[in-house]
């Protein structure tokens, strides 16, 4: 019966207008899995290679680990508002971030930061944090110009959410509407030195 | 090359354009106001004739409205309105359709069938201002998420108070992590 | 082509269509658009577009802004051609309080206006090439004319994107001394790198052997979809609002307006590419032509009130027919302001315009039409 | 010989090659930033180490520490085992690579056959990667890899077929030293150019990055992959540049020969190998800063309507020459005009207007 084989076809396919009605689609929403168990990664305050390696190592271990992570911070590619234009113009040639070893990646696993961009909006906001959950540790975040720090001109809008800290936390705040790429480059700066601090402590 | 359009009067003396003589002729049995703004000939219709100007608008030798500019919704508190802008590629010239409706009965009947591009201009004002368009193929919000239950856009909606700040949230956390 | 249908044999290899999520972070979604793709195999039979990831209400807020206030929503609206944005808005208010603004302010404004449609076009290009699968080096190459162009607009008015430099009556503050000669710098420099991005992709065969013939439209469909600017002009369509209706000093310029044959992508890049040089002639037109003089219409009040009113003005920006239409009460702020943005327009057309082509067609075809969400959204 | 005992010398040699690799990775990585940077007008790495030089170092130690995530819903070890099938090919292969007459592991007889049966097992990684991720953008990247990888598998092979025609052997160093002081780049452009071409399709770089296309499917089979796994993915990328490069050198070049001497001492062997490989890979960053991306359909018609039946053409020119026993110029000649032909025809296929893209709704099961 070909028919009723046309038929059942058009069953299983999904409708894309019924993914809609939520703001997240299934299809993007399946739950992450650390490899790790969940009590290695967010140790008390140590980071979990100091509990493999014997004492006289860990120090090295935490400056040689701290110093790797400050100077390849990869950023994901994220534009959310007018912020992206000067995020992008920052990786130009003019200023050119991948001096400091700043190369932008598409996909969430393969990123250490997020640059929240922009204004982040309720609707929006649900998909903000999935990729920052999507994001492997340790990761940070950038909250870039007014909107994304606290909703800026848009503040006073319905559908704005009021900072970007609201949902995800965030380690650096770039002031400016938007931040001049110098800021931006300022801000990867204050961030390495975070991590310079944070050495031996990071697997929040 | 070309100078103004002749339509084209500054706003202390509205002077009728040509256009809305040519709306009268082609619309003989229609009720309509027209009044000049500051650029277009803006004419008031009745919802009930709306779609019946709006073919006319598009087919008429004369008229020939062949694009949809803009489709905004207005509040004027009493009253919904909906303003089409409408441009002819074919004749040059270009005019504003106005159609009003009580608040708490906003249907209208949709132009979608007549420009594609209506219809995404509908979903946007159907959403913001509570529009119900009659006929068009798909109504559900299109910039913010589905049932919101208010409409952002009327002026009865007020601003979003904000919130307090993170120093206070910080603050409070801090307060509550002592104790 | 259409296939002739069949019916499949009973031990056939059954196939479903899936769905596959695009956006909102994405490369190619150019910000927070997000579309939902059924594909069958590497076919889209299917695109759902979602758009309102950006939906930050620029037109309820301008309602509860002053008139002067409001100009700066109007740069984070529109922010690749913030002084094209700026420019309707400021015209909105003119046209509805009665100010004519001097002959030197509207000079400045058009110069800048043009350097800004170039670098809004600068910015597709280099998105474009990235999309194709360029390694950047589109991006490079328009962002170094970009950032020449940016700092010259830095030193005009203060600030590298959000200008709030147009005023209804004029410009905020008068150009730098040296305006003219580094003006006259900029153009040339722009001119050469528009010739590089002529070498590295006007005439490059990748580039030509996938966007060329890639879903053309017809002017009539254009029409009835809302596409303006360089979409409808791709299509063989000669209309500019600039010429059409000629608004503020644009009838004093000699300038071609490009237009394509097929309204395929390759066609509406060419657009672009061709309305960047236009754009720098009708800048240097306006530098020769550019009179001393005032900056700011006299008389006008700290808060400026505008008599009751409605207007819907009309601007070529870079992306096609932006449209301010202000409804005035009375009174220091907009009773209503709605913003018809053109790339809203053109992005309802996505769905119409990808059925049928490959995934990767459909990534260049959203490319080619250069949206900039801020605008779509609002 | 390093030792005397076999096992011995066989253990140190593979050692060398272990090391040696992933430093190649990390140097090339660099190198690679650097070139790119030169060709977009920027510096690329500065700020880590004298001239950034430390820069793939930071990557690798960051790479490393990195935490390893597994979707929850990932088929477990098709996800886990994917980057080591397509790692391990590569390791294997460079077994029996010779870089100059005395540095190689083990010299097999059947040396330029074991690459390429080699070479082919990364294919299933990419797909188990792109199975195994529940992704749709890696399920889409896995099948184009499958795709493109098989498909120009064959044109490679066909082209190295043509070089062991001419040269007599399959195996690598007297294929080398066959070649004297006029490389089989002369004799026969034809295959080199399918072989770069088809070599460049393999590495999956632009303009065939197709199945890692980052703006269509973000990455491909590599979406899922953090930290240690999706490094070695790049490792395998890499150092299958470095595998191709070589080998081209090896095959069409002269290897370390060159046209001024027979005799060449074992030191200017390495440099002429080095010299010859660097060529390549820099011709390959250069392609990949200046072409954008093929389409699909584009890039399979290419290797199935143009590449094969020209290597095909390559193999009977070669077979005319060796059966009629013709000089050697003959196959030269014959070859560089069917190159001049296969240039032409791909140019042609480039320029040549597109047909519309029309709607095809019309599909097999779909409801009419």
């Amino acid at each position: 019966m070909p028919e009723k084989k046309l038929i059942e076809v058009r069953e299983i396919r999904d409708d894309p207008r019924e993914a809609i009605s939520d703001v997240v689609p299934e299809d993007i929403r399946h739950e992450i899995k650390k490899l790790k168990p969940a009590e290695v990664w967010p140790s008390q305050g140590q980071a979990p290679y100091r509990q493999l390696l014997p004492g006289i190592f860990q120090v090295p271990a935490d400056w040689l680990i701290a110093w790797g992570r400050k100077s390849s911070l990869w950023p994901l590619t994220f534009g959310l508002a007018c912020c992206a234009i000067e995020m992008i113009s920052s990786f130009m040639a003019r200023h050119d971030l991948d001096r400091f070893g700043i190369v932008p990646w598409a996909s969430p696993r393969q990123a250490d930061v997020m640059i929240v961009s922009g204004t982040v909006t309720k609707k929006m906001a649900p998909a903000v944090k999935l990729l920052y959950e999507q994001m492997p540790y340790p990761k940070w975040v950038i909250s870039m110009g007014a909107c994304a720090t606290n909703g800026g001109p848009y503040t006073r809008y319905d559908r704005v959410l009021q900072g970007v800290d609201k949902v995800i936390p965030v380690d650096v705040y770039v002031p400016g509407c938007p931040p001049r790429p110098e800021a931006l480059m300022d801000a990867f700066l204050a961030l390495q030195k975070k991590i310079m601090e944070e050495r031996g402590k990071i697997g929040r | 090359m070309a100078q103004e359009p002749s339509q084209e009067t500054t706003a202390t003396g509205p002077a009728l354009g040509p256009l809305a003589g040519l709306f009268q002729e082609a619309l003989s049995g229609v009720q309509m106001t027209a009044e000049q703004t500051a650029i277009d000939v803006a004419i008031t219709v009745r919802r009930e004739d709306l779609l019946q100007v709006m073919k006319t608008a598009k087919e008429d030798e004369r008229l020939a409205f062949d694009f949809l500019r803009c489709l905004s919704g207005v509040d004027h508190l009493d009253e919904l309105e909906v303003v089409y802008h409408l441009y002819s590629y074919k004749l040059g010239h270009s005019a504003a359709v106005k159609v009003r409706c009580p608040p708490d009965d906003p249907h209208l009947p949709t132009v979608s069938h007549l420009w594609q591009t209506a219809n995404w201009h509908e979903r946007e004002a159907a959403e913001l201002f509570g529009f119900i368009f009659d006929g068009h193929p798909d109504l559900r919000p299109l910039l913010t998420e589905e049932g919101l239950g208010y409409y952002i856009l009327r002026k009865t909606h007020p601003l979003a108070e904000i919130e307090e700040w993170q120093e206070d949230y910080l603050k409070a956390a801090e307060e509550k992590g002592g104790e | 082509m259409a296939t002739e249908y069949r019916v499949p044999h009973e031990k056939e290899l059954e196939t479903i269509d899936v769905n596959v999520n695009v956006g909102p972070q994405h490369p190619a979604t150019h910000g927070v658009f997000r579309m939902i793709l059924t594909v069958d195999g590497e076919q889209v039979v299917d695109l759902y577009p979602v758009i309102g990831y950006m939906h930050r209400g620029a037109e309820k807020l301008s309602e509860n802004c002053d008139y002067r206030q409001a100009i700066g929503y109007q740069d984070r609206t529109e922010y690749l051609g913030q002084f094209n944005a700026e420019f309707c808005y400021v015209q909105a208010v003119e046209k509805l309080a009665g100010i004519q603004p001097p002959e030197r302010a509207e000079y400045i404004r058009v110069i800048l206006t043009e350097l800004n449609r170039i670098a809004s076009h600068q910015m597709f290009v280099g998105a474009f090439g990235t999309d194709i699968g360029l390694f950047g080096t589109s991006f490079m190459y328009s962002f170094r004319d970009r950032e020449v162009i940016q700092d010259l607009f830095e030193a005009v008015t203060g600030e590298r994107m959000m200008y709030a430099y147009f005023r209804p009556g004029g410009v905020a503050w008068d150009v730098p001394e040296d305006f003219r000669e580094r003006c006259r710098e900029v153009v040339a420099v722009v001119r050469r790198g528009i010739d590089d991005i002529d070498g590295l992709m006007t005439e490059n065969d990748v580039i030509i052997a996938r966007c060329r013939g890639l879903s053309p439209v017809t002017p009539e469909d254009a029409i009835n979809w809302g596409l303006t600017g360089p979409m409808l002009r791709a299509t063989g369509l000669k209309h500019d609002l600039r010429r059409a209706e000629p608004y503020s000093i644009y009838d004093r310029f000699e300038f071609d307006i490009p237009t394509g044959t097929q309204g395929d992508v390759y066609d509406r890049y060419l657009v672009r590419v061709g309305e960047m040089r236009q754009s720098l002639r009708i800048a240097e037109q306006a530098l020769e032509q550019m009179p001393e003089g005032p900056i700011m219409a006299e008389g006008l009040k700290r808060t400026l009130r505008v008599p009751e009113g409605e207007v819907y003005v009309r601007n070529e920006t870079p992306r096609g027919e932006y449209g301010i239409y202000l409804v005035s009460k009375g009174g220091d702020k907009p009773y209503r302001l709605k913003i018809r943005s053109p790339a809203f327009c053109s992005l309802s057309a996505l769905k119409a315009m990808s059925v049928g082509t490959y995934v990767a067609d459909t990534i260049i075809n959203l490319g080619s039409f250069d949206i900039v969400l801020g605008e779509v959204d609002r | 010989m390093i030792a005397d005992n076999p096992w011995v010398d066989g253990l140190a040699r593979m050692g060398i090659i272990a090391v040696a690799i992933p430093l190649a990775v990390i140097v090339l990585t660099y190198v690679e930033r650097k070139v790119l940077g030169r060709l977009q007008m920027r510096l690329g790495p500065m700020r880590v180490g004298p001239y950034g030089t430390l820069q793939s170092v930071a990557d690798t130690i960051k790479l490393l520490t990195k935490e390893d995530l597994r979707p929850q819903t990932a088929d477990r070890w098709t996800f886990e085992l994917a980057p080591f099938v397509v790692v391990m090919p590569v390791f294997l292969a460079f077994v029996t690579l010779p870089f100059t007459a005395d540095l190689f592991v083990r010299n097999l007889e059947l040396g330029l056959f074991f690459i390429v049966a080699v070479s082919g097992v990364s294919i299933v990684g990419f797909v188990m990667a792109g199975w195994g991720s529940d992704n749709k953008y890696a399920l889409l990247g896995g099948a184009r890899a499958a795709a493109q990888l098989i498909s120009y598998e064959i044109p490679l092979v066909m082209a190295v077929l043509a070089v062991a025609m001419f040269g007599q052997s399959l195996n690598l160093v007297e294929l080398v030293e066959g070649q004297g002081r006029v490389p089989f780049v002369v004799w026969q452009p034809l295959a080199f150019l399918i072989f770069l071409v088809a070599g460049l399709a393999e590495l999956y770089r632009q303009p065939f990055d197709i199945p890692v296309a980052e703006s269509e499917v973000v990455g491909g089979p590599l979406v899922e992959y953090s930290g240690i796994r999706w490094s070695m993915f790049q490792m395998a990328e890499v150092a299958n540049m470095v595998l191709i490069s070589v080998l081209a050198s090896l095959l069409f070049l002269g290897g370390w020969n060159w046209p001024l001497g027979e005799e060449v001492g074992a030191g200017l062997q390495v440099v002429l190998i080095f010299v010859k490989t660097s060529m390549f890979i820099l011709v390959f960053m250069w392609l990949r800063g200046t072409l954008p991306r093929l389409r699909i359909d584009q890039m399979m018609a290419f290797c199935w309507q143009v590449l094969l039946p020209f290597a095909f053409l390559q193999i009977i020119i070669n077979g005319w020459v060796l059966v009629y026993g013709w000089p050697d110029w003959v196959l030269g000649v014959l070859s560089g005009m069917a190159a001049l032909a296969a240039g032409y025809l791909t140019y042609r296929m480039a320029w040549r207007a597109a047909e519309p893209v029309l709607p095809r709704l019309h599909r097999v099961g779909s409801v009419p």
